[in-house]
């Protein structure tokens, strides 16, 4: 089909894909960093259990070294970002674009001047570098890294964390029973998270998606004597799988609608080409639309949105640092990073642009509210931190469906630290008293446990969201993202989703009040729980005090444009050298920050804070007092007063039913009755039909056959027992050994061969 | 065509008449063949079972010479029912009382073993039909002995050698088989 | 070498087997130890050869018949010695020469009752020679002999050293697959007589259809006959009830070399004869088996969440993977049938290790009962931890071979080849996306039962129950490397596949009709038959992507 | 004298054989009935032959007669054994096959 290449080529003009070639070497080389745990794995899998430290040091080692390489990927990008001078890749696409393309791109110049002050014109090229895979029918696959403003900035994060957990395990796994695999796999997970970031087409994203779950399947299993835990490990490994039907499909779909556009080949997985296909909108929006949900449906698994996300709680089966690492700083918002790199497709798929609603928004809004929720009844302090993750989750999700790009991935950004902080420091409280429960096992552990304490309410408040800590900046944004809040006076964004920005405010009140709740009942009070807890050790220690630091400091890397005192070459650095300005990127505009807003979200936060506040420390307080032993909660509540408020915090305890409706239904349904239907419709129908009609009845219902079945088989088996056509039952008397009984299958059968050849030719 | 030579010496037929001729003894011989062929599958006694047998040859034999293979038609006389049948009745002889009056197979087995007979029967006589409509047996004399013999011993020696080695094997493989002790 | 090679290669590597079992004949059965070295020479000596035919493969012309001989075989039925290999056959080849000896390795030191080490491994070797002799044939006639030569020694292998149920199995197995391939000896015939190809050659019998072209109807019934023969080998869905039972009653070996090589010897039936030869036929018939292998699917699936045994389990996901496989063929598609190759390989290997898995845990626990196993990691944790990543393997892990059929067999189902209904494949490729939940579903639960938990206290304290033995080490080894190199780096088949793919698909298959001018279409002289809608993929708007490749 | 009526006839002769073959219970009979096969077998080949007006359709007729002579030998020691060993040659009772 040369020619018909030939012909494309000459009709066609380049379409720049806002990626370049060039960049300097540790851009290009970007493939080292997921590399390097990858060889740790390896080496831990191989030599682990003959070191002194049973492998524990090579993974550090390795990871550190990760981290180091990334945070001068992230200078190189830094100086990258505005000074690089490149030539830019264009595609040869089958419809001419020219005039499209280019404009999207300067679309985003100006944009970025009027809304964001991004350097005029100066678009950033992601550095783009591959190497073939495999080749199939001309085309070929391949792998590489595509290393851009969010690819850099999860390298940051991923390393980071990845890096103070294996720091945190080496005391807090120490002489577990499989501290070797434990580590091999905390290595294997960090190195597929790494390749997922730096994916530059779908398929490796997928591959690299798959293989995150898997680590996380052998990690939550990783006590897997305990039923529990395998089962728990099980239902978060199907759970992703179902959603990666989703991401499958919607692959597909993109693979071949983009080849549709591309001259001479048939399909691509290229992210980038995707991305700037999508933007020129000459890509059919069925196909779009179609896509953007299917991969939807793998962001609600992988990033436990609403209908799926209940497997995001019984993964806390697993160690506590795997919680910290996989599930709740970076695994998880691989689906929240997903939609950010195909964020091209979703804005057409989903028209985020000028719209006040779409899926998106919706489930992260309801994800948000939901988990909030529930976060409240839980007694497992493990499990308050996770639905926390799931409504902070939503929160990123809502922002991206509102366009908020970089609030999302801000958000993204400092959720990672304090909630890692949140949940090492759940550890290690948990490691002092031996239980997570809070009710029963905790309580007072402030005095025993000071650092601990400390960067746990530095976490909490973080994640309640008061000024000035981390995540008071990125939920404001979020909030600012929505533009649905004309009645603060604010303008921008890309379109009016004052639904989500009330969902949001409401959640915000929640979070304030259930952090409150969870300090209260772990560090409050007299200590409900057996033996003398004490403070962990430095290993445990250092890193919480790390992440807490940076749950502080976090918040100004995006400082909102237009505060005063703060110099403009401060403001928005985040945003700046994050958010892509490049045309595998859309046009999203971008909403102005406004004092009232602000404000209205702190009051909100602080009033959620007052009435837990004075729920716990003044009426449970007076009430343990009364009682002379520390309550959880009051005598007479709310649930004890109000059969209504009984039955709502018993919906909220059973988790909405959703775990009955997967589990019982579902599942049980189709391993029970579904399966073993199949299993008997096989046996008794399909099998039954070949026994009782002999070897001849394979094409049941074929008459020729089925007929001469009834007469030799029934003239052997003396018509017994054909009712019981038990497995065997039949066929079996079919071979009753007897020389003449098979001579007459012999010729019988070869007469209606005989007779069938005839017939054809 | 042919037909015995005594019968051509008494006075001379008309190729019509002789074509008459020839289709009266087919349909005599195949009539008393067929029945015959039926009664030895079906009668209780062995013995009688071999003397049809012995009918259903000799017409067989007739057929040939009818068809005019004399040569195979007296061999089919010497081997099969001078030998072959005698073989038989030997058989029978040693055999006897095992079960002297063959009582018939169960029901089941007729049934299945008429079924298949009958589909054979039909298939077979489908494929016939089907394929040879009329084509004529008019053969201008008969096969020569020596021209049976001058093949057998230049174009088809290699079979006949590997006839006579299994002639060879198939004699000691009986008497090893059947020897007593 | 190399023209020894051109010339006598194949017809080495394909009866040097023979060779062995004729001096196997002669010595006595009593001298177990020097059966089982000829046997392990013989088949080293095969592997050595067919390396050697690798390297000698000219990569560069995959889709070239190499090593090629074509010699008049029998006159009177016009059927030459016709061998030679192209891309598609070389893996297979290379996966029959691998696991024939790790099978007599494996079965070294325990050869199941009744022992009989001689008859067990002479029928080993009959069997290699079938198989490779299949997947090297040219001509119809031959490829039928080695075909049916496949059947024998299985059958007997099932009969005599299988368990308790065994006749039955056999017999079920021989019956079904002999009804199969009588149906496809007479499509064959039918073929070869209406055609009137001068010879049985696949290429002359290619050219005859496209020639002097047979009726519709004739072409739709021979493919049918085909489809029959080769979909009980498979096996397809509705005929696929022999293979549990056959499987659960073979002894472990007989299960690997079953479930390795003999099921793709109906998909490569498909692959080299039924759709070169009918493409037209192919394109009528392609939902059909679309429907059957997603049904297959789903079902296997579901069948294996029914079982109580681990073996028949695994049986049952044969069915599924299969099912798989036969949708990537059913597309018509270079990607579909690639990706099938590559199934065909990743199962072999992957089901192959987990057959010898059961056949291990049999022989440590004397029970494939899942509800009575458990802790096997505890008890032999490597032997878990290698039970783990074959189930990984086989529910389609990237990075492991699994994946690379089970992922572009499903993207393949989303654009078809040309004339074949677009809409109903993607719906057969969700319900196909539907199948992978499934089968991640029963493995890992299979795994949860087999490795998680602590072990039963009926075996706590066996000491029978030993971790991996050096004989499955050996054996493992390859097969484990072979998984994970071609899940890393699956160019090793796809390089090897892709051009045969390409070259064995009637062009109107694959041309992109999107890009079709109408008279190029003119000129392909196929717009009628494979409906090519100049100008547009298959209409429809999210339809845009180029149909095929 | 048409080829047809010869062939009909074999196909009847084949057909009584295989019921022969098939139905009853004495060896001795079934070995008779196989030479009722062959000798239909042997009507076909001399009716071609005659038809094709060449010998080797004969020929191969003298063969089988040959070989079925054989056959018989074997056939009829076997039974022997048979009968030495089971006093009975009845062949429903020979079911060593059975599954």
């Amino acid at each position: 089909m040369t020619e018909l290449l030939t012909l494309a080529a000459s009709t066609a003009t380049g379409l720049p894909l806002g990626i370049t070639e060039g960049g300097s070497w540790l851009l290009r080389n970007a493939w080292l960093i997921p590399f390097l745990p990858g060889l740790s794995f390896v080496g831990i899998l191989f030599f682990g259990k003959r070191m002194p430290r049973g492998g524990s040091e090579l993974g550090v080692a390795f990871v550190g070294l990760a981290f180091v390489l990334s945070l001068l990927t992230a200078a190189a990008w830094i100086d990258h970002r505005d000074n690089f001078e490149g030539e830019e890749v264009h595609r040869a696409v089958a419809v001419a674009v020219a005039e499209h393309g280019g404009e999207s791109a300067e679309g985003h110049a100006d944009e970025g001047e009027s809304a964001e002050g991004h350097v005029p014109g100066h678009p950033s090229l992601g550095v783009h570098n591959t190497v073939t895979w495999f080749e199939m029918n001309d085309v070929a696959f391949t792998v590489g890294t595509l290393v851009d403003g969010p690819a850099v900035m999860m390298l940051v994060v991923v390393t980071l964390v990845s890096l103070l957990v294996h720091v945190y395990s080496t005391e807090y796994v120490a002489g577990d029973r499989r501290y070797t695999h434990f580590f091999a796999f905390l290595s294997l997970f960090s190195a597929s998270m790494l390749l997922l970031v730096v994916s530059e087409n779908t398929l490796q994203l997928l591959v690299s998606w798959e293989l995150v779950g898997v680590c996380s399947f052998v990690l939550i299993g990783h006590w897997w004597e305990e039923k529990p835990n395998s089962d728990a490990a099980l239902k978060a490994f199907l759970t992703n799988r179902v959603g990666d039907i989703g991401l499958i499909i919607g692959v597909a779909i993109l693979f071949f609608t983009v080849g549709s556009a591309l001259p001479g080949q048939f399909g691509s997985f290229s992210i980038a080409e995707t991305n700037a296909l999508a933007g020129t909108g000459q890509l059919s929006h069925t196909a779009l639309v179609v896509a953007s949900c299917c991969l939807m449906a793998a962001v609600m698994s992988k990033s436990g949105q609403f209908l799926l996300h209940t497997w995001l709680p019984d993964a806390m089966a697993g160690p506590t640092p795997v919680s910290a690492l996989i599930h709740a700083a970076t695994m998880v918002v691989a689906g929240v990073f997903m939609i950010a790199r195909m964020y091209g497709v979703f804005f057409e798929g989903f028209s985020i642009g000028g719209s006040s609603i779409n899926l998106m928004a919706l489930i992260g809004g309801i994800t948000t509210l939901i988990g909030a929720c529930l976060a409240f009844v839980q007694r497992d302090i493990k499990k308050v931190l996770a639905y926390s993750t799931i409504s902070q989750l939503g929160y990123m999700v809502m922002a991206l469906g509102v366009g908020a790009w970089t609030a999302a991935l801000f958000h993204l950004f400092t959720h990672a630290f304090f909630k890692a902080c949140l949940f090492l420091g759940a550890g290690s409280a948990a490691h002092a008293v031996h239980s997570f429960d809070m009710k029963s096992d905790m309580g007072g552990l402030r005095k025993v446990m000071p650092h601990t304490y400390r960067t746990f309410v530095i976490g909490s408040i973080a994640l309640a969201g008061l000024p000035p800590l981390a995540g008071f900046w990125s939920k404001d944004e979020i909030f600012v993202g929505t533009g649905g809040w004309g009645l603060f006076g604010g303008t921008g964004g890309n379109g009016a989703y004052t639904f989500m920005l009330v969902m949001g405010v409401t959640t915000a009140a929640l979070t304030a009040a259930y952090m409150t709740r969870c300090v209260y009942l772990t560090f409050f009070g007299e200590f409900r729980g057996h033996g003398t807890p004490h403070e962990s050790g430095p290993r445990i220690v250092v890193p919480l005090w790390i992440l807490a630091g940076l749950a502080i400091v976090a918040g100004f890397g995006n400082l909102p444009k237009g505060l005063p005192l703060v110099p403009e070459s401060l403001q928005e650095r985040f945003g700046h050298f994050v958010e892509p300005v490049a045309s595998y990127f859309p046009g999203i505009s971008h909403g102005t920050p406004s004092w009232s807003l602000a404000t209205a979200s702190t009051l909100v936060v602080l009033s959620g804070i007052a009435v837990a506040g004075w729920y716990y420390f003044v009426k449970v307080e007076a009430a343990s007092k009364a009682a002379g032993e520390s309550l959880t909660e009051l005598p007479d509540g709310l649930t004890t007063k109000y059969p209504l408020a009984r039955m709502g915090h018993t919906f909220l305890v059973q988790k909405y039913y959703l775990d009955h409706l997967y589990t019982d239904v579902i599942a049980g349904g189709t391993k029970g009755p579904v399966a073993a239907a199949a299993y008997k419709i096989d046996q008794d129908v399909i099998d039954g039909v070949v026994n009782a009609a002999g070897e001849n009845a394979v094409k049941a219902g074929n008459l020729v056959y089925h007929r001469f079945d009834q007469l030799v088989v029934d003239g052997i088996v003396n018509n017994s027992g054909r009712a019981s056509s038990g497995a065997g039952g039949e066929l079996r008397k079919i071979q009753t050994g007897k020389v003449q009984d098979y001579a007459a299958i012999l010729f019988a059968s070869a007469m209606v061969l005989a007779g069938v050849l005839i017939v054809i030719v | 065509m042919t037909v015995p030579a005594a019968l051509q010496g008494l006075d001379p037929l008309t190729g019509g008449d002789v074509v008459v001729a020839q289709n009266i003894a087919f349909g005599i011989l195949s009539v008393v063949m067929v029945v015959a062929a039926l009664r030895m599958v079906t009668t209780r006694n062995v013995v009688h079972a071999a003397l049809y047998l012995v009918i259903v040859l000799a017409g067989a034999a007739g057929i040939f010479i009818l068809l005019g293979a004399e040569f195979v038609g007296v061999t089919q006389v010497l081997v099969y029912i001078g030998a072959i049948v005698v073989l038989f009745l030997f058989g029978i002889m040693l055999t006897r009382g095992a079960l002297g009056e063959d009582e018939e197979a169960n029901t089941e087995k007729r049934r299945m073993a008429t079924l298949v007979g009958v589909l054979v029967l039909v298939v077979t006589g489908g494929a016939v039909l089907d394929s040879f409509g009329d084509t004529a047996v008019n053969r201008s004399a008969p096969s020569l002995t020596a021209e049976i013999g001058d093949t057998i011993f230049s174009q088809y020696i290699v079979p006949f050698e590997a006839v006579s080695v299994l002639l060879l094997a198939a004699l000691i493989g009986a008497i090893v088989v059947a020897r007593t002790d | 070498m190399e023209n020894l090679l051109d010339g006598w290669g194949l017809t080495v590597a394909t009866f040097s087997p023979m060779v062995g079992v004729a001096v196997m004949l002669l010595i006595p059965r009593d001298q177990e130890d020097r059966h089982k070295l000829v046997a392990l020479v013989t088949s080293l000596w095969v592997a050595l050869v067919s390396v050697l035919l690798l390297i000698e493969f000219d990569i560069g012309h995959t889709d070239r018949l190499q090593f090629a001989v074509d010699k008049v075989w029998i006159d009177v039925i016009s059927s030459h010695y016709s061998l030679g290999i192209d891309g598609i056959s070389l893996p297979l080849i290379l996966l029959t020469v691998l696991i024939v000896p790790l099978c007599i390795v494996y079965s070294w030191n325990h050869f199941p009752e009744p022992h009989n080490p001689k008859a067990f491994l002479i029928l080993i070797l009959v069997l290699e020679t079938g198989m490779v002799g299949t997947f090297a044939a040219q001509d119809l006639v031959l490829f039928f002999v080695f075909f049916e030569l496949v059947l024998l020694p299985m059958f007997f292998m099932i009969a005599v050293w299988g368990g308790p149920n065994r006749r039955y199995a056999s017999l079920k197995f021989f019956l079904f697959t002999l009804f199969g391939s009588a149906l496809m000896l007479v499509s064959f015939l039918a073929l070869f007589f209406l055609t009137g190809a001068e010879s049985f050659v696949f290429t002359d019998l290619a050219d005859a259809v496209a020639a002097h072209g047979v009726s519709r109807t004739a072409q739709l019934w021979i493919f049918g006959g085909m489809m029959l023969g080769f979909g009980i080998k498979v096996p397809m869905f509705p005929f696929h009830t022999w293979l549990p039972d056959a499987h659960t009653e073979a002894p472990t070996v007989g299960s690997v070399i079953l479930a390795a090589v003999l099921l793709k010897l109906g998909t490569y039936g498909f692959i080299r004869i039924a759709i070169p030869i009918l493409p037209e036929a192919a394109v009528e018939w392609a939902p059909w088996i679309g429907m059957l292998a997603v049904i297959g699917i789903i079902y296997g699936a579901l069948s294996c969440l029914a079982q109580t045994d681990m073996k028949r389990l695994i049986a049952f996901s044969s069915v599924a993977h299969m099912g798989f496989v036969m949708l990537g063929i059913s597309t018509l598609t270079d990607f579909g049938i690639n990706a099938a190759v590559m199934g065909m390989v990743a199962h072999g290997l992957i089901t192959g290790m987990l057959f010898f898995l059961a056949g291990s845990v049999k022989e440590r626990y004397h029970t494939l009962e899942i509800s009575r196993l458990g802790g096997l990691l505890v008890q032999a944790p490597r032997m878990g931890w290698i039970f783990g990543l074959c189930v990984m393997a086989s529910l389609g892990l990237p990075g492991l071979a699994g994946f690379w059929g089970e992922f572009p067999a499903i993207l393949s189902a989303y654009s078809p080849a040309n004339g074949v209904p677009v809409e109903t494949f993607r719906t057969f490729m969700v319900i196909a996306a539907v199948g992978t939940v499934l089968a991640a579903g029963y493995l890992l639960w299979l795994l949860q039962r087999i490795a998680f938990g602590t072990p039963p206290e009926e075996f706590a304290d066996d000491p029978h129950i030993t971790d991996t033995s050096r004989e499955e080490w050996i054996a493992w080894a390859p097969m484990l490397a072979l998984i994970v190199a071609i899940g890393v780096y699956p160019n090793l088949v796809f390089r090897l596949s892709d051009g045969a793919v390409d070259a064995s698909l009637h062009e109107c298959l694959t041309v992109n009709a999107s890009e079709l001018t109408a008279d190029q279409a003119e000129a392909l002289g196929c717009a009628d038959v494979y409906n090519i809608s100049v100008g547009d993929g298959h209409g429809g708007d999210a339809d845009h992507a180029a149909a095929g490749g | 004298m048409l080829l047809n009526q010869f062939l009909l006839l074999a196909a009847a002769l084949f057909a009584i054989g295989v019921y022969g073959v098939l139905a009853r219970r004495n060896g001795v009979l079934v070995l008779m009935s196989i030479e009722l096969i062959l000798n239909a077998v042997n009507i076909n080949l001399v009716a071609f032959s005659a038809v094709r007006e060449t010998v080797d359709g004969e020929i191969f007729a003298l063969f089988i007669i040959a070989v079925a002579a054989a056959e018989v030998g074997v056939g009829l020691a076997m039974v022997l054994l048979l009968y030495r060993n089971r006093r009975s040659i009845d062949l429903t009772e020979i079911d060593l096959l059975r599954g």
